[in-house]
């Protein structure tokens, strides 16, 4: 496992949002780069969940910490990962 | 007549199943048969389907292909079985991942068919990249107990113990386990 | 959400914002390949600047990063070996509307492709090429490319590389490009900026995205695997502001790669030009023309 | 199809010219190239005339770079050309099998010069003839056209736009140094036909770049800046352009992109006959070199000799059914008169078991004289 | 000639390696490439044993400069050799027409892969075979050996390097994906002869690099770093090297490089034969895809038919004389089985007043099994 | 000696010391063009170290300035067009005791063989180039080279050069060239200086000799003949001492061109390191190496 | 009977030699032949030989050379007479340069020969460039005078005068000089 | 005719020599360039002779100002030119 887990991209504080991460474990390549540059360790890789291909995949481990700052879904190369972001405000007033 | 074997090898890239055939053909050269190994591969890019062909006679080989008359089929992926698996016919004894392949009963068809554990057993052992040698150390289990041809532990010994240094010890270790792996199975299904 | 929900989430129903951009079953990269992420940060920035695939054409070559284009939805051209830069440049002058992204190898782009590289930047055609180096020739098993470093043990180089690489920021400069920049393939945020740059850039623009292939290079010279090998590369990245192209170290031995963007130049492009040439002729008498070159 | 009007006129030109000018005149917009004597005049003229048709010219680093980036500009929808000399073709014969294998269509224009190597670069030659059949690697089939005067420099480049449009496939113009040079009166028509490649035929959700619908087997193309999306790679594909890697899919595939030329071989083999009726000796010729055998034909007919001549205007795909006709119509010999080593003499001899066959076959650089060609014919009358 | 001792050994290994273990054995000294699926592992190869037999191994910036850097060492006195597949082949092209002119030795190794274009990188095909004959501008003849076995990539490659030292001409060896990868065992035999080029027969003064003393037509060739000075050109040139324009220098230089190696065509032809005395039906393969030939021939001969065979071990000269003895011998019909669309027919077919030709020729990546072709076989009977 | 006295010197009565070093009757060149200079001067050089025509080889393309080759009495090559690089590469690495000269024109090293020059210099193989810069296709009549300056007429641009042309210096700098230096080819004395230089540097060198073609080039842009070109070329001259490669400015437009040595480096040459390869190479046992490449 | 003309220009490089024919066909195509004009040339660099065959007839011509069958030979230069010379036939008539070549008798002898000071003139009258059109003068008057064909001087004029205006009034000049040198030179010889 | 003539390189003063300039008019084109940058115009094109080639030729008006700079021999582009030295001391010495 890696020392330094940190990018210098520090994710903006938003106490109106919410974030849920999305994973496509059939997808999945299960190669860690979403965890190894979340500044929030809220990805893991399964140790004993594996895909079709045999693939040990990312499952979400604290979602609720996520600080929504993207650099997982930008940096998935298998565009299985996917941050949905919805304002707290509005699911308030829709409820 | 001649003794002749015809085995092929299946999976997808970065499995070393050339590597296993390559294996393979050393120990049945040293046994003294005339072989050939020849490989379908695709580019070398996540794992594209791949499979060699291993021939052992005791006279010159002409031809060095299976031409639906495989004697051993083993397959440890998918994409690799599909392409593969033209060259089973009925007396093909076909050892199909248990966990990787998907209806490879309804693609068959022919001969027999066995479904064995390797990939997931290769997995629990921490050593998934080995599933190669596993197979080998399976398929001379069951070429000891079943085949046309036994090759004989020495050989395969002779050729295990002369790789280089920092593979050997795991490459035993998965050819055991690859043994210990079959005798389970042919209890478990016989 | 928890682990096990997820197993079932197919990729249309995800949802991902730019999967009707892209075509997933392409994706054929070995996993952790920064290669899939530098398509979706380029199909990102397509999105965000609204351009729709009637608005691009993304052309590659052959190797690992030369599958790239058949990822894109869009009008995507897997050319041969070297000459994604000629057949972007037929594009762009038979359509000048068109945005034409290149994406690449290092292999692709400047060991076999290098002549088309620097006469495509002197001629300041607009296309914007990415390059993505992998320090390795990927596709083919992992030989010496003119960008693999001093040292390094490759299929082809089994004693170790005496070549010296070529400096692609530097080469990108001195050969004319507009815009050439450098950013390591994870630093997401500051390659999508560098991209709306390129995109937006009236000349030919250059982006090296650093992404050392762990499968080829990085097993052959013990780097680690795909994590290990980008925390390694990491370490040795320094950003620069305003830094001269000709001093963009890129030393692997040394631990220092200097990244930033280098030249940033408002220069009119090859296919305005070509315009203003129509312009000129079209003043001229056609049958004065003709008897001229008899 | 499409009717295109033009101004009649008789204008007096080089051959090279008037192989630019019918481009312009068969709807070309882009042309680039590298500089090759006995070519370089094309380029020239293209620099001048294109941007008076709003069109783009464009010198290019080297061939390599000039033929691939026609396939751009064809695939970015203008019709496209190139042209070069037997050295820019060989650096061309990578890249040509691209063009087959993405159906782009697009003319090349070939002014054979001596060989090999450099050779004579001045000088007229027809040893190229086997290069542009099979100087890439790979099975494919190719359509090649010859001509013979200044007039067919223009109206088969005019041809070469229209079968490449139709066919989707680069189509070579096969001429050489001395009729690229030379100074005849070209009648430029008023009506011309023009082809315009086949669009897609479906909308852009169902559209397959590879999928023929019709018997001719060319797909409809799609073009980059439309509403299409499409993939197109050299890799064998299947009819979506996803690269395929069984054997079942290189013979799909390759045998469509051959067929497609096959089969529509009737429509594309052209050439002038002269006697065939009643011809006991034929004598087959083509290009520049075939000037001199009008000639000699005559003398021989006023002499009593039933000599009849074939003059091929396309050389490939080879006009089978030509040679079994002429086996069929009685003729015992065939004399094919190349400048060169002896090319398309080879494949005349397929149909030795339909006539005996001979050959004035000799690698100068000058086109054979009738009094040349004819002292060689009475050898064998 | 000189007769070289080895260490008399067996070894398993693949075609490729073997390949390249046959140039160390001809004593080449220099390899120059540029990695292609699949015969990279050549280069691979060569860049590991070379600095140990104080060869140079170059990897270059593209075939174009892999070529060209071979005919450089050739002149420098090495022994040369490059390796590639068809898409590096066809960039090799212009160059090959230079290494004829300059009458360089060298031996260029094609690993053909699925074509056209990038087509099936990692499958095997025969499909250049044209290429390999035509692929350069010009008038020139070539040769180019096809093994079958991982055996006669070594024997082959030994070969090529031979025949192109004593006719001092590019020699090609053409095998394909499946040989280069496959596995066999090669049997190193410890006396090995080898050719080497002919020395300058005249001291410096009087030397003329392209003045052919002897029968064989081959100039003696003096290298850099001698004390001999010469200009070679690709241009078209008179025996001192000089530039000649004119058509008569075209036909005497063009004419002795063809000469050369047609007059050597018994020396270079090489063939296995099986069967032929009373053979009704010949079939005709080579390389690879004649692997499956023998077991049929032996089922159809154990079935009473008159089958022969023959395995085409050099594919360029085109053996002509073959041919009309099979036409001799008798056999009334030639079946040509190619992993093609039909290229090596073609020439057979010129022979179709001796005997009937039909072909099994499919642009397939996998050789014919014997089943499959004893089925064809069948048919034709 | 008077004036008609010189009819009757025959060229070998003359005495000329360089004589014996070269092929007269192959100097085809225009009158006034400075081709015949440059030969000559590096055949002084050559004669002056002491070298005769065993210890050199001398590689063109083709051209004008390809045709130089055969003016050599030497082992002398004239290749294929844009291919001299790689086959003097070829002959250095079998033969590194020789000193090999490519002597070519600009379209040849710098259009078609442009990645050759790139890679030979990053490479650092100890072969000398010398290009003849006469700024346009002279051989072929007249088309624009990559060193045309903008707004040039040629054959291929009749309404005016809209391509920015490499300058040659930068460029060689910028792909690793260890020694470069550019000159007008009537400065003799500073040509030979610098050739020296070039035979003695133990890497790639490179000189950029101005010598604008008055046929082609010169007629077209109404420079006047030979000598009036070159009198317009000499006023635009700069010489300059320690500058950078990347400000060698060469602009006809402006009517600066910066000459001088602009690299210089002390840098192991290609063969030089392949040598030290054999050696590590020699130390491994051979069986084992069969064995680990099967 | 067919009206025919087949004449060959031949001198070197940098001589205009293409474009004398190229003028020659352009007259006689005003004058209603048809024309065919071919070159033989070798690349420009110092004046390499060069010639160019120019047909007219009156019915459309197929074989577009001379084929020792030249009625006029006109040569300028040593090295492109050379070459060029192979033309010629008994009934040939060649005007061959008085200064620039030597031996022409030797090698020719054949036919009707005239040696002609051409350079020379034109280098006296300072237009040394010229002397390809002083050909085409000299020429005019000799086929006026004594040819099979007589193409009028109007379409000699139409011509000279449709040149780039930069170039009309030194062409025109040197046209007449070559009629003038014919005129001379009839008289000096008959 | 150009206006300035004088290159900047000086030719040494050097009193003990001789210089003959030798020519061959065959080889010579007549391109001009050994008399336009001869700092001491010691040649000229001949106006009225020309070699076999038509070309007028390069001669000597003044040989005995020559300043044996060697400038236009290492300029003369057809190797047609070659300054001959002589000690003036040696040959006096000889005689
Ligand atoms: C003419 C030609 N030569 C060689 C090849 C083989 N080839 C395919 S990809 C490649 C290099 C790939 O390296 P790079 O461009 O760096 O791409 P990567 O795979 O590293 O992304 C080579 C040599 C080819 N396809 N065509
Ligand atoms: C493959 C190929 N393409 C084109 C040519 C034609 N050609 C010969 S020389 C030349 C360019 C010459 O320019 P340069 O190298 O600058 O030499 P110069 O004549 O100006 O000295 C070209 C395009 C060729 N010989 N081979
Ligand atoms: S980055 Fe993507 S592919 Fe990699 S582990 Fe994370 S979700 Fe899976
Ligand atoms: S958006 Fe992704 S990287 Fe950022 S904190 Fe959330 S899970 Fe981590
Ligand atoms: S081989 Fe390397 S570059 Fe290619 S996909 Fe795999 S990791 Fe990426
Ligand atoms: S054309 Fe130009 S470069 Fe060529 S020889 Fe003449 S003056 Fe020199
Ligand atoms: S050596 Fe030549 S240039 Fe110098 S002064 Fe004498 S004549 Fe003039
Ligand atoms: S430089 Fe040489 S060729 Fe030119 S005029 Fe002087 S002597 Fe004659
Ligand atoms: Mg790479
Ligand atoms: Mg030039």
């Amino acid at each position: 496992m890696l020392k330094s887990k940190r990018t210098p991209i520090l994710p903006p504080p938003s106490p109106e949002k919410k974030y849920e991460i999305l994973i496509d474990s059939e997808q999945c390549d299960g190669c860690e780069l979403c965890l190894t540059f979340c500044p929030k360790d809220i990805i893991e890789i399964s140790e004993d969940k594996f895909n079709s291909r045999m693939l040990h995949y990312a499952i979400v481990i604290k979602p609720e910490e996520c600080a929504g700052c993207r650099q997982c879904e930008r940096l998935c190369p298998t565009v299985s990962l996917y941050i949905l972001e919805t304002e707290i405000k509005e699911v308030i007033n829709n409820e | 007549m001649n003794e002749k074997l015809k085995i092929r090898f299946s999976g997808r890239g970065g499995q070393g199943i050339k590597f296993l055939g390559s294996v393979l053909v050393r120990v049945a050269m040293a046994a003294n048969y005339y072989v050939t190994l020849t490989v379908d591969y695709t580019p070398s890019v996540r794992g594209g389907p791949i499979f060699c062909d291993v021939i052992l006679d005791s006279a010159p080989i002409s031809y060095p292909f299976c031409d639906k008359d495989a004697d051993i089929f083993i397959a440890i992926d998918q994409k690799g079985f599909e392409r593969a698996s033209e060259c089973i016919y009925e007396k093909t004894v076909s050892f199909i991942d248990e966990h990787t392949i998907a209806n490879a009963e309804e693609i068959i068809q022919k001969g027999k068919i066995h479904r064995v554990p390797i990939t997931r057993r290769a997995d629990e052992n921490k050593m998934p990249k080995s599933a190669n040698i596993l197979c080998l150390g399976f398929l001379s289990q069951y070429l000891k107990e079943n085949g046309k041809i036994d090759l004989k532990e020495k050989y395969y010994d002779q050729v295990l113990n002369s790789m280089p240094e920092r593979f050997r010890a795991i490459n035993i270790q998965s050819y055991q386990l690859g043994q210990v792996l079959y005798k389970e199975y042919v209890n478990k299904s016989q | 959400m928890s682990p096990s929900d997820q197993i079932s989430i197919p990729p249309e129903a995800l949802g991902h914002p730019l999967i009707d951009m892209l075509n997933l079953h392409r994706f054929i990269f070995c996993p952790g390949c920064l290669i899939g992420t530098v398509i979706t940060s380029i199909t990102s920035c397509l999105k965000e600047r609204g351009l729709t695939s009637k608005d691009y054409a993304i052309v590659s070559g052959i190797g690992c990063t030369g599958r790239s284009s058949g990822c894109f939805k869009a009008p995507a051209f897997h050319t041969t070996h070297g000459r994604a830069i000629p057949f972007a440049t037929g594009i762009k002058l038979a359509n000048p509307k068109l945005k034409v992204i290149v994406l690449s190898g290092d292999g692709d782009l400047f060991a076999i492709g290098g002549n088309h590289f620097i006469h495509a930047a002197r001629r300041n055609a607009e296309i914007t090429v990415l390059c993505i180096n992998n320090n390795i020739y990927g596709m083919t098993g992992g030989q010496v490319a003119p960008t693999s470093q001093i040292g390094d043990i490759t299929s082809t180089t089994p004693y170790g590389n005496v070549e010296p690489p070529f400096n692609l920021v530097s080469l990108a400069a001195a050969a004319g490009a507009t815009y050439v920049a450098r950013w390591p393939g994870y630093d997401t945020l500051r390659l999508q900026k560098s991209i709306f740059k390129c995109i937006d850039n009236q000349g030919f623009s250059f982006i090296e995205v650093l992404a050392p292939c762990f499968v080829q290079y990085g097993s052959k010279n013990r780097l680690g695997d795909a994590v290990e090998m980008l925390e390694w590369l990491k370490k040795q990245v320094r950003i620069k502001v305003d830094w001269p192209p000709h001093q963009a170290t890129f030393d692997f031995k040394k631990g220092i790669i200097i990244c930033g963007e280098f030249v940033e130049e408002e220069q009119e492009g090859f296919s305005k030009k070509i315009e203003q040439l129509r312009i000129k002729a079209q003043n001229k008498k056609i049958d004065k023309l003709i008897k001229d070159s008899e | 199809m499409s009717k295109a009007r033009f101004q009649e006129k008789r204008i007096l030109t080089t051959g090279n010219y008037a192989c630019a000018e019918g481009a312009i005149t068969a709807g070309c917009l882009y042309f680039a190239g590298y500089p090759i004597t006995p070519s370089s005049e094309i380029a020239a003229y293209m620099s001048r005339r294109l941007p008076q048709v709003n069109g783009t010219f464009i010198q290019m680093e080297d061939e390599l770079a000039s033929i691939t980036s026609c396939f751009g500009a064809s695939y970015a929808g203008m019709k496209a050309m190139t042209a070069t000399s037997g050295p820019g073709f060989s650096l061309m014969a990578e890249s040509i099998g691209l063009g087959v294998m993405l159906e782009a269509p697009a003319v090349i224009v070939t002014i054979m010069r001596g060989g090999p190597s450099t050779g004579q670069p001045t000088n007229a030659s027809q040893s190229d003839v086997y290069q542009t059949r099979y100087a890439s690697h790979g099975d494919y089939e190719i359509i090649v056209l010859a001509p013979s005067t200044v007039q067919e420099m223009y109206d088969l480049t005019i041809r070469a736009f229209n079968l490449s449009e139709k066919y989707r496939i680069p189509v070579i113009v096969a001429s050489d140094g001395i009729l690229g040079q030379m100074m005849e009166v070209v009648n430029i028509h008023s009506n011309i036909e023009l082809v315009e490649r086949k669009k897609p035929q479906v909308p852009p959700e169902k559209y397959k770049p590879f999928e023929a619908f019709d018997d001719d087997l060319v797909p409809g193309m799609a073009i980059a800046g439309t509403n299409y999306s499409f993939y197109v790679t050299g890799l064998t594909h299947d009819i979506e352009g996803n690269p395929e890697m069984t054997p079942e899919a290189a013979e799909v595939l390759i045998k469509r992109l051959c067929e497609k030329i096959r089969k529509a071989r009737p429509q594309i083999n052209d050439w002038e006959e002269k006697h065939l009726d009643d011809a006991n000796i034929v004598i087959l010729a083509y290009g520049i070199n075939a000037r001199g055998v009008p000639e000699v034909v005559e003398q021989a007919r006023q002499k009593g000799y039933k000599v009849g001549l074939v003059r091929l205007k396309s050389l490939w795909p080879f006009p089978d059914e030509l040679m079994e006709r002429i086996g069929q119509m009685g003729a015992s010999k065939v004399i094919v008169c190349e400048m060169n080593n002896g090319m398309i003499i080879r494949e005349v001899q397929r149909f030795r078991h339909l006539f005996m066959v001979s050959g004035i076959t000799i690698p100068t650089t000058i086109p054979f004289s009738p009094k040349f060609i004819y002292e060689k014919l009475m050898k064998e009358v």
